[in-house]
């Protein structure tokens, strides 16, 4: 493990911690009509946890599958210069492949509001 | 940090995704069983790669492909139950057992 | 050196396999995805102490986002999905148990007992580089493989879950005549 | 010490001001924002002063007072022209500071916020009894609050059902009251809308508030557009009032499109509207016309189409749907000036804006040729609502159509459409 | 390559890199807007609003929501400026000063990124309210868009440098920046920093429509936290393009901190004037555009660049 991993770890933690320190300590009492969530002056009827329609599921659907690219890119990248041609040409494949399945979905108006 | 250390996480990591697929009624509990099957086997195959290949890049590989079978398996995953629940209404296994009668 | 790794090492696994746990035990759906990508960012410290450093930051890269959609949909598809009323949603729940503790146990003993061939760790610098060269070499087949499946998910994910693709409505004709509909049990 | 010396500090700040506006509302926004000593917040949990004006209700005090407990500490109350029915002004909150018709608002507000952040004025105490809205019943085998996965009500809410949906998967809607006192909605105004995701599945106006028995409670209508009904007014003086109305509306929209400081800008032109000059409505008007993003965030949303407002005596709406309908045309003084209605094509949120800012522009130009000119007194007026009179008021057909424009699209759509149309329930409730 | 800081330094040449940043960020914020505003402000009052802000938010209680999901309701905006200061530090600051510079710092910066969605979206979910709810789905579709244009841009810039380690990329730009080489990058780039810090035509989460959306039920010390961390976000956000794009630390005569500090600061003020003067843009118009258009377009980049390297 080369030593910026551990250095990110140790920044990562203390901005955590810093956080954590300036806003666990204000909390205070509050009463119920304090706590009510803001509607504009009345009361939810329900609680707001419901099961929440995501009307963009269909492009939830696509990056999924569309993210994977980017763990064969990265790698790709390094190499790249070394390979010449044969890396352009695999990679150009490889995301025409994958373009096509952005055409199919955005013909198909999945990236749309269901 | 031994390679008999890092295969018994991940052993016990794919033995709680087997419950966790086994058990759960949800369609989207299980797959998270599944996953962490996958996730125990990302581990032991990066073990592999780092104790015993010597640095052979296949063992890299074998950890990208596992991820690329996580990805398929999330979104087709996903796309049948949203297929499912709109068709059946069922969000869980045994209401589709009760519907396939 | 060897001390704090070996002692991150632990931290990591802790981690994991503490995290999957939870996965199972949470009410909340979102803390039981959330959980889940706990699990995946324990695995990937591991990996990237073992050297592995772009495998494991690409891990935690891709579960971010995948479980955030993990979370979303859970939300969507579970019934109280924010753990408000206590639940218990497992089946066969015995039977399961043993088929993990098996697993966990056969797998355990299979690491403890099996010998393994040693080999000197590899270079993490040239990680990287090497997977690199073996995903336009030796595995090219495989990452071009791996493309069309990408489009084939993509596709497929996507004529399921649409509502109204080409060949018309979802729940055309998949509908059983007259079968029950009880929405609202639980 | 170093506690005074932090609390000095913080004294400096801005003073988050959260607004409740009640019927006959005075204009604020240049008095507030003037010299960057108040910020105004989206939310009571962010203020640290309630400024209520206008005249409330008996039914939004309820609303009030909750909003009122909804601030964080240290908080206080200023009152601004704010009449209660039925109560003094001391009867709603505990310890509020009044301001004089004569007073300054922004000192008010500004030296009740310092003296709360120094802690020389207490901290005002909750006004609602701290009571569960529903009571808590642990009836379930684990302590939950009721039978079943989705039953009962887990810690006094009961969860939302499910309800069909356009898409086919049949999930949760949320069921609310929003408003009054949402900030990016008219004074008075309540929707019952039924949410599914962030798509509105239905939607409903509620009671209009300030159309009460006793109207004369709620505060004489002082707007120049109700005095031209029975009298005289002039030109000058009625085409000032117009331009700084429509320069308010767009200083809505642009809060709503998140540009609360060219927002500001335009409130600020609005409340000097007398003194302004016509460059700088222009450069305004420039800047906004070229903002590309503004036209594509707001075109197509809300449209009307031409025939359902046709006729209704709309004014600005209808004008945005392509229809010269104006009152002006028939008036002679107007066309002594060479008065020709603006129109726009479109009828969606972004026609509106456009010509809200293209009136100003006429409307200054008008005032400034009209010299003592007047107009009025014929019993029908062309005001920022439409063509109204001592029996119509145009805005109420615009509430009716408001539930068909908002069903269907999602949130942000939502506020656009409703900032786009100056929905004025004081004015709806005039006749 | 290591870095050549000791590991117990790195923490604190972050907190005295940042803590100027967040701040004169915040001033020229509040500058901006003024000036936008067309309001008179005399500059001792402009320095000082951040430090008087941020005392009285903290004089502030903060009440929590009713029955949120209490741990994720701390943790959201602790760990959203924890993500923020490792995104910092993964920019090296000069030739021989790095804080983080992992080897594969890109795919480190786009995991702190990725994170960040996590961390928006609990903040908007933990508080059990309407608005907040709303704004955190809000961010998921955001940052699903523009996450690929992020890493595909970052993706262009390593072909040059044949690395994935920011202190490479930037070496490879000592004959040219990549902001010339690669003329896509940095607009494509600036999209996703305004996606990224949820800033001006893209402030989904918190806009005011939503009333303040996943802010809507936060006040006090929590929302100073939060609202320094969304500074803190945008510099480091801009701090990583002005390495990739702008030649980092490279520069004549001047030291290359003090470069990459006038680079970052370019960067930001152009953010800030934006968030000023472009009007947020409709939420589903923008996914669409950017799976049709921005996507391509970084993949046009990415082999454009690829080309010049051959």
């Amino acid at each position: 493990m080369s030593a910026a991993h551990g250095a990110a770890l140790i920044v990562f933690s203390l901005g955590l911690c810093a956080g954590l320190a300036v806003c666990a300590p204000g909390r205070g009492t509050a009463t119920a009509p304090e706590r009510t969530p803001y509607l504009g002056g009345y009361a939810p009827e329900t609680h707001a946890w419901s099961r929440f329609h995501v009307r963009y599921y269909g492009m939830a659907l696509l990056f999924l599958a569309f993210d994977m690219e980017m763990v064969f890119m990265y790698p790709w990248a390094v190499v790249f210069a070394e390979e010449g041609m044969i890396a352009f040409v695999e990679m150009l494949m490889f995301i025409v492949i994958l373009l096509l399945g952005i055409l199919y979905a955005w013909r198909e108006r999945a990236l749309a509001w269901a | 940090m031994t390679l008999p250390a890092l295969l018994v996480v991940s052993a016990a990591l794919f033995g709680i995704g087997v419950y966790g697929a086994l058990s759960q009624q949800s369609f989207v509990m299980i797959m998270m069983g599944l996953e962490l099957m996958i996730n125990g086997a990302i581990l032991a195959a990066g073990a592999f790669w780092a104790f015993s290949s010597g640095g052979e890049p296949k063992g890299q590989m074998l950890v990208v492909v596992f991820m690329t079978v996580m990805a398929v398996e999330a979104a087709i995953g996903f796309a049948l139950v949203i297929n499912i629940y709109r068709v059946r209404k069922a969000d869980i296994t045994e209401k589709l057992k009760k519907l396939k009668t | 050196m060897t001390e704090p790794l070996d002692a991150l090492f632990w931290l990591s696994s802790t981690v994991a396999v503490f995290s999957a746990w939870r996965v199972f035990r949470a009410d909340s759906m979102v803390r039981a995805a959330y959980w889940l990508m706990g699990s995946f960012v324990g695995v990937a410290g591991i990996l990237v102490l073992v050297g592995a450093e772009f495998l494991g930051l690409v891990l935690i890269l891709m579960m971010a986002g995948e479980m955030t959609i993990m979370a979303v949909f859970m939300v969507m598809f579970m019934m109280n999905p924010a753990g408000l009323n206590p639940m218990n949603m497992v089946h066969q729940h015995r039977t399961s148990l043993l088929a993990g503790v098996l697993s966990f146990v056969g797998l355990g003993a299979i690491a403890l007992l099996a010998s393994f061939p040693q080999a000197p760790p590899p270079d993490p610098a040239a990680a990287t580089s090497d997977l690199g060269h073996e995903l336009l070499g030796g595995s090219m087949l495989v990452f071009q493989t791996a493309g069309v499946a990408l489009l084939s998910t993509m596709i497929g994910s996507i004529a399921l879950a649409a509502q109204r693709g080409r060949y018309g409505s979802a729940a055309e004709g998949s509908e059983e005549p007259g079968a029950p509909i009880d929405e609202e049990d639980a | 010490m170093g506690l005074t010396a932090f609390a000095r500090l913080a004294a400096k700040a801005p003073a988050p001001v959260f607004v409740a506006r009640g019927a006959n509302a005075r204009s604020l926004a240049f008095e507030l924002s003037g010299t960057g000593d108040v910020v105004l917040t989206q939310t009571p949990r962010h203020a640290c002063v309630l400024l209520a004006t206008g005249a409330f209700p008996d039914s939004m005090v309820p609303a009030l007072r909750q909003i009122h407990d909804q601030m964080s500490h240290p908080r206080g109350v200023v009152l601004a022209g704010a009449h209660f029915r039925g109560h003094g002004p001391r009867g709603v909150f505990s310890d509020p500071v009044v301001v004089t018709p004569e007073g300054d608002v922004h000192d008010a507000v500004v030296v009740l916020h310092r003296d709360l952040i120094l802690g020389r004025r207490p901290s005002a105490p909750p006004l609602l009894p701290d009571r569960d809205p529903t009571p808590w019943r642990g009836v379930g085998p684990y302590g939950q609050g009721g039978k079943g996965m989705t039953g009962g009500t887990p810690y006094g809410r009961p969860l939302a059902g499910l309800a069909d949906d356009r898409d086919g998967l049949k999930l949760d809607a949320l069921e609310l009251r929003l408003g009054p006192f949402l900030p990016m909605f008219p004074p008075g105004l309540t929707l019952t809308i039924k949410l599914q995701g962030d798509v509105v599945q239905q939607a409903r106006v509620g009671d209009n508030p300030f159309r009460t028995d006793e109207r004369v409670s709620v505060g004489a209508r002082s707007s120049v557009f109700v005095r031209a009904l029975s009298g005289p007014v002039t030109i000058r003086e009625l085409e000032h009032a117009r331009a700084a109305h429509h320069l308010e509306r767009v200083g809505e929209a642009l809060r709503a499109a998140g540009l609360g400081a060219l927002g500001e800008r335009a409130d600020r032109l609005a409340a000097n509207i007398e003194r302004v000059e016509a460059a700088a409505v222009r450069r305004l008007h420039r800047l906004l016309r070229r903002s590309r993003t503004l036209a594509w965030a707001t075109s197509g949303v809300g449209r009307l189409e031409p025939d359902r407002v046709a006729g209704r005596g709309l004014g600005l709406v209808a004008r945005a749907c392509g229809l010269p309908e104006d009152l002006r045309t028939q008036d002679g003084a107007y066309n002594e000036l060479g008065f020709s209605p603006l129109v726009e094509g479109g009828g969606d949120a972004c026609a509106r804006w456009r010509l809200r800012l293209a009136e100003v522009a006429q409307s200054l130009l008008l005032a400034s040729a009209a010299g003592t000119r007047t107009t009025g007194g014929t019993g029908s007026v062309e005001s920022p609502w439409g063509s109204i009179s001592s029996d119509h008021a145009p805005v109420g057909s615009l509430l009716e159509l408001l539930p068909g424009m908002l069903e269907g699209s999602d949130w942000g759509d939502v506020i656009t459409t409703i900032v786009s149309l100056d929905l004025d329930l004081e004015e709806a409730a005039r006749t | 390559m290591t870095t050549p800081l000791p590991l117990w330094l790195a923490p604190a040449v972050v907190a005295s890199v940042l803590a100027p940043a967040v701040y004169l960020t915040w001033v020229l914020d509040r500058w901006v807007g003024a000036r936008v505003a067309g309001r008179r402000t005399s500059l001792g009052q402009t320095l000082a609003s951040p430090l008087a802000e941020a005392a009285q938010l903290m004089l502030q209680s903060s009440p929590r929501a009713e029955r949120p999901d209490r741990v994720t309701w701390l943790l959201a905006p602790a760990s959203l400026s924890g993500l923020a200061v490792v995104a910092v530090a993964t920019v090296p600051l000069g030739p021989m000063l790095h804080i983080a510079d992992a080897p594969g710092g890109i795919v480190l910066f786009g995991a702190a990124i990725a994170l960040v969605m996590v961390a928006v979206f609990l903040h908007g979910w933990s508080a059990n309210s309407l608005f907040p709810l709303m704004g955190g789905y809000r961010f998921i579709a955001l940052a699903l868009s523009f996450e690929m244009p992020l890493a595909l841009v970052l993706i262009a810039a390593a072909l040059p440098a044949e690395s994935l380690r920011f202190s490479d990329i930037v070496q490879s730009q000592v004959d040219v920046w990549n902001v010339v080489r690669q003329p896509l990058g940095l607009p494509l780039y600036l999209i996703a920093t305004l996606g990224a810090s949820f800033w001006g035509p893209l402030a989904f989460p918190d806009a005011p429509d939503l009333a303040g959306g996943t802010t809507a039920e936060s006040s006090g010390a929590a929302l100073l936290v939060w609202t320094a961390a969304r500074y803190a976000l945008l510099v480091a956000l801009c701090a990583v393009g002005a390495a990739v794009f702008l030649g980092g630390w490279l520069g004549p005569g001047l030291p290359g901190p003090i470069w990459l500090a006038f680079k970052t600061a370019g960067l930001v003020a152009t953010v800030v004037v934006i968030g000023h003067h472009v009007a947020r843009v409709r939420l589903e118009d923008f996914v669409v555009v950017a799976w049709t258009v921005l996507i391509p377009l970084a993949l046009v980049d990415v082999f454009l660049s690829g080309l010049l390297v051959l």
